[in-house]
């Protein structure tokens, strides 16, 4: 069966959308297929890897971003886009998201923040809103939901952007500049869920979010962290952009040379190293 | 009269930071180069200042590889090592130490040394090891001129004010040395090693690490955890020559998980780690089962359960290794027991984990790690690693089925053909699948392999004399030197010993080996994991065990006893 | 002619989200009131929507509670569904679909169902499960009225509207149902069970909580993962009611270790996961068994290794549990067979844990969970639960030395001492060490209860007469259902079954039961894992082994097959 | 022997200073040994339970938080003091301290601020400076430093503190005013090592620190984190106190008796669970 036939989504999942955003975007990019690596963990939103015909490394869940961060090291020629859930992202791979940034690889991060655990049947996430009935949380969510652009704005990430999955075409837009971007780029793509989350609908997201403001200086940390944690509708858009930050790729010294074309080491310098047990 | 014409056991024990390595590496490069016979070993505290540790310098005739329990001289930097070892320190022992911090306990056997003293004339407390090695040198007898030149050479570019105070300073030592020996009538082992330029000196950490580079790895990721930093901290050291990528991950999961991505992408990729850590990987490795995809780990062992004793020694993770991970899948496990091993055992592991495309575990310990000895240079050569890339074309299919359920392994970027892995189960493409059909004849190709696997695994080092034994003593890793050196000692046919730098899989001829012998396994651990292994693999009946898991190593005279007590049984 | 007097396996189909768990439900529930003998396994995919899931009901004249591979009558509500089971549909299934899906394959046995057009009449879609519940109530011949009196209960908070349209969709159904019934003379096995009060109806799920309600079970922190997760979501719909405190962790590590932080200062802890959640938890097993402190596990088996099948079954864990963990410390293992087990499990794994301070692991699997039959009520009781703490005095040691390496447990703030415990080796009191002599009394403290562990060990359930059999078929956990059928249906008494509930610690009486018995294991699984541990443990030849892991567990026939097999050659 | 005659740190050390602080703290706000229980992960810092007389748990390395969680939620009457090292809570216990954020328990959190991983000999911790040479990092540290305020005012910790060790009395205040902070309250303090840190010296601390403008609004998010990543030198103080935020003990509705002393669960209730399955 061909990867389109098969997928494994809901009818009417935002998942289906922003798949197109992602798929719009790659192909508008011209990125070859065999250059791509296309990194997730495990998760409904973990799935998207499969029906895009490029590498593909679908991994542990909450661990994409240390197996993104292997490949890249090993072959900074490679295009790696990460897409993966909020549970995936921010709750068993929260460690990985704070220290991928701090690292500020060449990667890309695209989030599928549905604010649920989905293939796990409706669980809250750690974005989930307070309130929220789950099957576990019978009272409603008590836990401040993880905030995760004031958290990457905290972490100095040059690159964070918020969209919602059915705006295709924003969300193309901002996953090509994600892209393009040299350094970590995260974009936070809002998800609705129309199995397991009756909160955050498609209307609830009409109603609640709201492109940024056009004056808004991509350049302002701080006014990008008031921002994300702001009262008032969510805002969507870059709401951070910082070309300054060294990349680690290059702070490490990585050459063009795929570590698999590397050849053995230099007899001489072997010698050498031997020689100083003399 | 002190004649010490076989072997010689040196003790030094100081508080962590009083620069007891100091001493003892000046002291084995200088010996190594008057061509003696050397060993040492060291036990350490989890702590940075203070408290009380040691280190073993052994001088003999023939090579010998393991500890000692006994102490010929104990050279105690602080009085601290005194209590300390108080359970080692014999009648026989010479106590070099300052006599007055023991209000006259020690009385009989203290030889008085005034450390302190000698370092204050010279002008300073920091020079207090140049005079202890000093002392050491006094009495071996070694020209004083190769320690000064060690000396120059060593603080060469510290300035000429600090070589001649330190050389003040080993005069100092070395004449009192000389005195006592004198005095004592002391003698040494002959230095029958003959030094030669191919003769090198170095612990357990370099010989992997060399090993490593000699295995083209050019990746790593770890969270430190000792024992098994020393392996990372060799590694980016020789980042920059060898073109070896070294990140240091945000914890264990992070790790293994970057070595997984990295060798997908076409990396060597190793991770380093004890047991704590290892825990945190096991979904990891995994992982690797699932995907194909060569994985080596570095597994240095010590006491658990949980933090256990962090900076003491233990054979206790083989079972772990063995079964780390859920669900089923091929590894494989290597255990060195010498330099030359640990030299082989990465390039070994590189090449398992590449043509099987399989976690490989290599087991070590702290009291392996940190032992230094001899090895000889022609050990150490860069041998070619199996390796299982190809370029791919526009058809490829990561996980094609096959006879012997390996298929090529591609790399992202290299050919015309993309490359999945899913940690799902799959199908040939590496996409998802909920066929049973597909299921089962995937769990039967990742298991298929086990077959070479199993039939090309190395065998297991016959010591002495399979034909005339009875009784086999049987042991892995870090005991081999132990066993060689207690099995000469006995210099009993009937008993020949075993050891097994593969420990899993084993080899089928194994079990022909164990036929009809009385068989003792000694290992570091409590409950006899090799042993069980064993039993389970050979399907021989449950071998007798010589157990010690307190966080020290077996001593040669602990072994020895256990031995006779067997054949008096 | 249709007559099933002993034995009718229907089998539901449908898409992900159509339904069909209500459907199976209903039916149960009513067919339970009229005294049949119910058992009801489910095999689902990993999606939320479409795909196919499939529901198995059996209605059987004997007590049977195993998965029949054999589909008398498959009531496809979705066409994929026959495209799913198409290696279980034989001629003479009867096939209950909508005949023009098929463009005539199927037209030979298929009583074309329309279900749509049905549904359509009563007004809508979402009618279609109760059209197909009073479609099967209609064959079976069950009163239509306690179809629609259980309507009315169900949707009664619905108002009346849907009331009366599920009551017209259920007689359009029912009507149909009967009609086939009469034509193709179709005939059930007899409701033999007779229903009491006292009879219940439940899956293993609920089992289990109940069981863990009844240990007094009073903190679960869990991260989900399936199969694990129905025991969270079950005690958190409880959670007011008896005062549990649930907490939905960040991750797996974070799970074990505030259970392990609960359980210190006194709770009742559970951890709830899957093989690879598990694998993250390991370090936390070792903590526990260093701390010695109570953990309670709940392992849910699914295939792996890696995320593998996540909504499918295996017995793949055993080892995994037996060796998890690094370093050596006392554990024991459950293993739920029945409905009765699984009420049973938790309060005796509490009571094991809180009596030996250790971690403990019940093991099942997504099979049995998620499997739905009857248990007696007055199986399921609170009992009383072996408690180890005690109020603190001044002096209170945590780890005080004692005979059979067991220390009272206090926990902080009840009493006047104070309760310390660490994970690196310790003292008495819990504090630090690096005491060898120290650590060698701690080992054997950890170690020593294993003893009285192993001779209390739960003995396996003999199934048939070990007096006559020379041949023992072995198996443990969710395969005793399926034994119990195939050895009763082959009615050889030369061959007798054990059952494992516990499969570790082994009982020493085990290896007398063995004695002399050609011996084969069955499990679900890829190497035959119990059969390594009975090798190992009773000091016994390897036994034959009967495997599966396609992540369907066995059917009765595969097995009656197996041992046909066995029995021939 | 007596703990405080075993202290495993060496001579000079901030840790002394801190532990010193932390028991004048704990001695005057007269809690209770018995009521008091110390809780760490591994690592140098994290022996500091072990000399101090009250209940202890010292678990694994980097999990002290999700173990105060267990303890805390079991009895509450518990006051817990969480103390552990830079690695250990922002390294391997990275993803507890954000969720252990998002719960608000009423835990204190004193974290040793060394910039370095001491008991391990010396590698980069996630604060280490860029630029630190270790035996890892040869060439310098690449990292952006974790900045733990910074992320603590993003998910909205309602207490967070910075201190310096060698500063007692200043330390051991915040400590008290954490202490005594209904809420998830850390208190991270710069801890000098003066084996393993060259860079970061008393003397380095001195110059690169100063105490927070008296005027500034404490309960002014923004500004916190303005000041949490601003340049200059680094700020001392309580950077942000809300007094609002609920408590996660209070909102799960845990009641004052300690799990311990839990009855057998009512008869009754336990009768009415079952009849569901009739
Ligand atoms: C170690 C581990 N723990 C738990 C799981 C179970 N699991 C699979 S997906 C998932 C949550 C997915 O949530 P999210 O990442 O938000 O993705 P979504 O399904 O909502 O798109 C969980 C808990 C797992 N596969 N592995
Ligand atoms: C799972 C695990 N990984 C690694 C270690 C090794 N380890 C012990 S302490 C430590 C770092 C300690 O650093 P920090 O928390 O900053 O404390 P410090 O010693 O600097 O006070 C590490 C990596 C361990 N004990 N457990
Ligand atoms: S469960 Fe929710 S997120 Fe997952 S595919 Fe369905 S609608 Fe989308
Ligand atoms: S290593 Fe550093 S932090 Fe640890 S005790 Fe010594 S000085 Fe303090
Ligand atoms: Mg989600
Ligand atoms: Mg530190």
């Amino acid at each position: 069966m061909a990867p389109a036939t098969d997928m494994a989504w809901c009818p009417g999942c935002g998942n289906l959308m922003l798949h197109h955003a992602v798929k719009s975007a790659l192909h508008e990019l011209h990125i070859e297929r065999k250059n791509l690596v296309m990194v997730s963990g495990i998760g409904q939103a973990a799935k998207s890897p499969q029906y895009i015909n490029a590498n593909m490394f679908n991994g542990l869940h909450g661990r994409a971003l240390p197996a993104a961060l292997g490949i890249k090291l090993s072959n900074r020629n490679l295009v790696v886009v990460v897409e993966s859930g909020d549970g995936d992202m921010y709750g068993e791979g929260g460690n990985h998201f704070i220290h991928a940034i701090r690292r500020n690889l060449d990667v890309t991060v695209i989030v599928h923040n549905n604010m649920v655990y989905g293939l796990t049947k409706g669980q809250a996430s750690p974005t989930s809103q307070r309130g929220m009935i789950t099957p576990v949380q019978l009272n409603g969510v008590l836990l401040e939901p993880f905030n995760p652009l004031a958290v990457a704005l905290a972490m100095n990430a040059p690159f964070v952007a918020r969209a919602y999955a059915a705006d295709v075409e924003e969300t193309k837009e901002m996953i090509k500049q994600a892209i393009t971007f040299r350094g970590f780029s995260l974009v936070d793509v809002f998800q609705p869920c129309v199995v397991f989350n009756k909160v955050n609908t498609y209307q609830w997201f009409k109603e609640n979010t709201c492109y940024l403001p056009k004056n808004h200086d991509t350049r302002d940390r701080i006014a990008a962290f008031g921002l994300a944690i702001g009262p008032g509708k969510l805002p969507l858009g870059i709401f951070y952009r910082n070309e300054e930050r060294d990349i680690y790729e290059d702070l490490l010294g990585i050459g063009n040379t795929p570590l698999y074309q590397k050849e053995a080491p230099d007899e001489k310098a072997f010698q050498a190293m031997i020689e100083a047990y003399r | 009269m002190f004649h010490y014409l076989h072997d010689l056991a040196m003790v030094f024990g100081g508080e962590a930071g009083q620069g007891l390595q100091t001493v003892t590496e000046t002291l084995l490069r200088i010996l190594k180069k008057g061509g003696y016979n050397l060993f040492s070993c060291t036990e350490y505290m989890s702590r940075i200042r203070g408290g009380c540790n040691t280190t073993e310098i052994r001088i003999t005739d023939k090579n010998r590889k393991a500890y000692l329990g006994r102490i010929d001289m104990l050279f105690a930097l602080s009085p601290l090592a005194v209590d300390h070892l108080e359970s080692r320190i014999s009648p026989e022992t010479l106590l070099f130490a300052e006599k007055e911090k023991f209000s006259g306990k020690w009385s009989e056997q203290c030889i008085d040394t005034p450390w302190t003293k000698f370092a204050h004339e010279t002008g300073s407390a920091v020079f207090t090891n140049t005079v202890a090695a000093g002392v050491v040198l006094g009495i071996i007898g070694t020209p004083l001129e190769s320690f000064t030149d060690y000396l120059r050479e060593q603080f060469a570019e510290k300035g000429d004010d600090i070589v001649s105070k330190n050389t003040v300073a080993a005069k100092l030592g070395y004449d009192f040395g000389r005195r006592t020996a004198l005095e004592k009538d002391i003698l040494l082992p002959p230095p029958t090693a003959r030094e030669s330029s191919s003769r090198l000196l170095m612990d357990g950490n370099a010989a992997l690490g060399i090993g490593a580079i000699a295995a083209g790895c050019n990746f790593i990721s770890t969270y430190p955890m000792s024992p098994g930093t020393g392996l990372l901290t060799f590694l980016a050291s020789k980042a920059k020559t060898f073109g070896v990528v070294v990140d240091q991950a945000e914890d264990e999961i992070a790790a293994i998980n970057a070595a997984l991505g990295a060798s997908y992408a076409g990396a060597r990729a190793v991770v380093t780690t004890s047991g704590g850590g290892f825990d945190l990987m096991q979904e990891g490795v995994s992982l690797a089962g699932m995907i194909e995809t060569p994985m080596v780990i570095h597994l240095a062992q010590r006491p658990g359960p949980a933090t256990g004793l962090p900076t003491r020694t233990e054979q206790g993770d083989l079972n772990l290794a063995l079964y780390a991970g859920h669900g089923d899948f091929a590894r494989a496990i290597l255990a060195p027991g010498t330099l030359e091993e640990l030299t082989e055992a990465m390039p070994h592991a590189f090449s398992l984990a590449n043509k099987f495309q399989i976690p490989v575990f290599v087991l070590t310990d702290q009291y392996l790690l940190d032992a230094i000895t001899t090895i000889d240079a022609a050990c150490i050569k860069q041998r070619p690693i199996a390796e299982s890339i190809i370029q791919t074309g526009a058809d490829y299919q990561r996980y094609a089925l096959s006879d012997d359920g390996l298929s090529p392994r591609g790399v992202p970027g290299y050919g015309e053909g993309v490359v999945r892995i899913d940690s799902d189960e799959h199908d040939e493409q590496g996409l998802i699948t909920e066929s049973f059909v597909m299921r089962h004849r995937m769990v039967e190709k990742r298991l298929r392999r086990k077959q070479l696997l199993r039939e090309t695994a190395l065998l297991p080092t016959i010591i002495g004399s399979l034909e005339e034994a009875d009784t086999l003593v049987i042991c892995w890793g870090s005991n081999r030197g132990l066993l060689e050196e207690v099995l000469d000692t006995l210099g009993n046919k009937k008993v020949a010993g075993l050891h097994f730098c593969q420990p899993y899989p084993l080899n089928p001829i194994v079990a022909t080996l164990l036929e009809n012998k009385k068989i003792v396994v000694v290992e570091n651990n409590a409950t006899g994991q090799l042993a069980d292994l064993l039993s389970l693999e050979t399907r021989s009946r449950i071998p007798g065990r010589i157990l010690k898991a307190t966080g020290e190593p077996f001593t040669v005279e602990e072994m020895v006893n256990e031995l006779n007590k067997l054949n008096h049984a």
